[in-house]
């Protein structure tokens, strides 16, 4: 029997989900379809467990308290996961939503820090999830810190990087050493073309996995109804990454 | 004609009540957007103004930088979502023909309910160690005072002249349904007055009806109602009617030159 | 039985989660106050309740202070409104048998409001030159931090164990209606966990219904649910039932001493 | 023509009522049942002005933000006059809600502070209402300051105490001298029966004036619709105190 054909799109929804199974609540915020696709599949697949607030969307989403709500939510520690995306993440796990260059005058300008400042710090699981993999993303150094990887000890900061998603690979984030670690390479990959296309440092386990491919049932998911109900809030996405049966 | 003692006028009057420099408080794209009103101050070419994003802004804070209405952007983000880079902000910001306060969402959140309590300030977790913290002037790290050496950032309250959205509708009193938008709640109590308008003034008693009165802003709030169909166009109103995406589409493509921004506000009545 | 993940359970499995020295956030008299729910907790003989009234009570609190569950009142007042004072709260407090957190309405709601924004303190306008400012000696002086000389009082978060209530209905997903009963969202929010005792469970979805959702209290907040058809009696629930008004007034002559407290327990299954 | 005939507690709705003339808000309190009358009064014989929202009831009461609304209201300088009473209220016009005696030891418990240690800074016309006029509870200084009369300058305080009106007289508040000053006294009444009943001392005018009795209208509204309108929020005294037609 052959694995199923999958592109890469569906491989991110699924390794995103599998890092959600068994949370209680999962936000999703703007401009996160691959993320709001891999929650909604983590629910699917496990009778309603996690929650999903998806930001945006009238139909997944939990709150009636207005746009803080979200952020409050998260202070109260009832949100276990959240993601952050970034114009520019260096190794410490800092990320830049801002721009690059020299503030304010930058040569070019991202849409801006949203809720990162604050989220990042309070939500315990936050998965960076950038698709591009490039040393122009994948940097030493952000040029500005919209949110910072790691605070000071004695800093109130229950939240935090938990790994890092791109389209080559899976990268865990060690808190203690400060570096991202090599988790697992996407098919096609190898620990050298990421390597040469990552701009920071990163440590490498003896062995290096290869990330498993989604299973049969995601796929089915996906493109039935967790591809259904991100179209609500993606309409274009959907239609470009996703072949709803 | 005004229900109540809120005046109902036409929307160039309600725009006209934003004066030159005023700051005003908008919704993101998403949530009731009074996009009619925007064009109307574009119309009058309204100058200096403090655009607050509560917390982000798309193809409205475009229009009004593009038409050179803005001088302060204060936001946690501006974008046309999907549809990419909002074209207008980016250059403005580029060439510093606006003065941008970069934020971040909670934070907006935060210097609104500081006023909304008549607060002069509002502690927030989160912040410290971002360059956020280096840029704004007027955040201050500060220590909780139940614990010392636990560092907590400050910020001062964000008091806007003006919260500017639209509504599916009021009723007859000048009291307006938000349903569960209500950042614009939050927004309307700590602005000095709120202008709002309307898909339409339906002749009920919202605070008569105890489902229609959790979701509503009471009239005391409101400065001016404006009666706008399809007044978020080309955004959308939720349960009403969609975002026009092949609008939106076409504004983000042609916005991204200055020809081609300005064929869009000729074409587009503002 | 359980909707979505909210357990639905019997009103005395519901008060048996409240522990022995919880502390326990409770509504006003005239809304929306769980009093089976609180003669639940006195028949199972719940002790050294911390009750933090939001921001004041009336017979709920003076029935659980007579009954001996009280250990400390946190309140702005304890009154039975035009049936004149509570006479186990006054006898309580004259006799030292509870420790008395007087409070003011709005250090109550901004004591909650940290809870809610995860803040470890909130400041607040008035209060200095009061004398609750000298006996709470958990609030603080202190000052604006934008404004040297600016003094302002600064107040510990208030984090209640649960957070405990009644609503008109919740839906088959565990979320709750309150229309206008906005305290009990921040109460739920501030609270580690909700219970709530409703009149109905209606098969529906609260979050489908736009005008019903902007009034709501997410499943989300709610630890568990109970079934209490008239569980506000003899206190009403707006727009469902009036309060009993010749009960109030019986409890009010009867409970001034102890023995006709006993009967009135007695007599009222508590 | 006869003056009409009335009684006292309309006389003291009317006399309140005056005070709230040509202002925008007027918000009403826990147990104010005829500071509630006259704000419904005043707004009946004006057309709509003030607004009036009286808390607990929910016909006149334009709050959606839940309880917390009135003092953020009140913080955003929306509110311009609000009510309060008092077990004691001294020559300073501090008042007294908590207790007579030692706190926390106390001879005589009352309910409670309410909102008065915030509404009393903040709402720019607070009427002090108190009809018992007595050595009992005007006193020389209250046993426990729930609200001070004033602040020392510099502290933070647009609001603070207006007039206080009792059973047998209105006194103005002056601010600068932080006394009381007699303004009318009602039929019946002398500055020496005034004197005789109050445990503080204050200024006297000149002349004194008889407080004017409440116009035919005033009643006619109170016997009406005001009356009715209050007995939502507070039928015992509705029943007890008034003559509705």
């Amino acid at each position: 029997m052959n694995a199923p054909k999958y592109t890469k799109t569906e491989l991110l929804i699924e390794v995103i989900a599998r890092m959600l199974d068994g949370l209680n609540h999962v936000a999703v915020g703007a401009s996160s379809p691959i993320p709001g696709a891999a929650a909604l599949l983590a629910r699917a697949r496990s009778g309603g467990t996690p929650r999903v607030s998806v930001l945006s969307s009238l139909r997944h989403n939990d709150f009636t308290d207005g746009a803080r709500e979200l952020f409050d939510c998260a202070a109260q520690g009832r949100i276990d996961a959240f993601f952050l995306g970034g114009g520019q993440i260096d190794g410490e796990a800092n990320v830049n939503l801002v721009g690059l260059g020299d503030y304010p005058k930058l040569n070019v300008r991202f849409a801006g820090s949203y809720g990162s400042a604050y989220l990042y710090f309070l939500v315990p699981r936050v998965i960076l999830f950038r698709p591009e993999h490039s040393r122009r993303v994948m940097v030493s150094k952000v040029d500005f810190i919209s949110a910072p990887g790691t605070s000071p000890p004695g800093l109130y900061r229950p939240g935090g990087p938990y790994a890092l998603v791109t389209e080559r690979c899976i990268f865990s984030f060690n808190k203690e050493a400060c570096r991202f670690c090599l988790q697992s390479i996407h098919e096609g990959e190898t620990v050298e073309s990421i390597r040469k296309n990552t701009g920071f440092d990163f440590d490498c386990p003896p062995q290096t996995l290869q990330t498993p491919p989604p299973s049969a049932t995601a796929l089915e998911l996906i493109r039935g109804d967790v591809g259904i109900n991100i179209a609500e809030v993606y309409p274009k996405f959907a239609r470009e990454f996703l072949s709803l049966s | 004609m005004a229900f109540g003692k809120t005046p109902v006028e036409s929307i160039d009057a309600l725009a006209a009540r934003v004066h030159d420099g005023a700051m005003i408080a908008v919704p993101p794209d998403y949530s009731f957007v009074a996009m009619a009103a925007t064009r109307a101050l574009i119309r009058r070419g309204a100058r200096d103004l403090h655009i607050l994003a509560v917390p982000q802004s798309g193809i409205q804070a475009d229009l009004l930088i593009g038409a050179g209405c803005v001088t302060i952007m204060e936001t946690a983000a501006v974008s046309l979502g999907e549809l990419g880079a909002a074209p207008q902000f980016t250059a403005a910001v580029k060439s510093s023909r606006i003065e941008i306060r970069d934020s971040t969402c909670p934070a907006i959140h935060a210097g609104l309910q500081a006023s909304e309590k008549g607060l002069p300030f509002m502690p927030l977790r989160g912040l410290i160690g971002s360059d956020l913290m280096r840029i704004r002037g007027d955040w201050k790290e500060s220590e909780n005072p139940f614990e010392e050496g636990d560092r907590i950032v400050v910020l001062p309250a964000l008091k806007p002249d003006f919260a500017l959205f639209h509504s599916p509708f009021a009723d007859r009193n000048g009291n307006i349904w938000l349903g569960r938008r209500r950042e614009l709640v939050t927004m309307a109590h700590a602005a000095k007055g709120a202008l709002v308008t309307v898909e339409e003034i339906r002749d009920i008693d919202i605070m008569e009806d105890e489902a229609l009165a959790g979701g509503s802003l009471p009239a005391l709030y409101v400065t001016a109602i404006a009666e706008a169909p399809k007044g978020a166009w080309p955004l959308g109103v939720a349960g009403q009617y969609e975002p026009d995406r092949e609008h939106l589409a076409n504004y983000a493509k042609k916005a991204t030159d200055a020809d081609g921004f300005q064929d869009y506000l000729a074409e587009h009545g503002a």
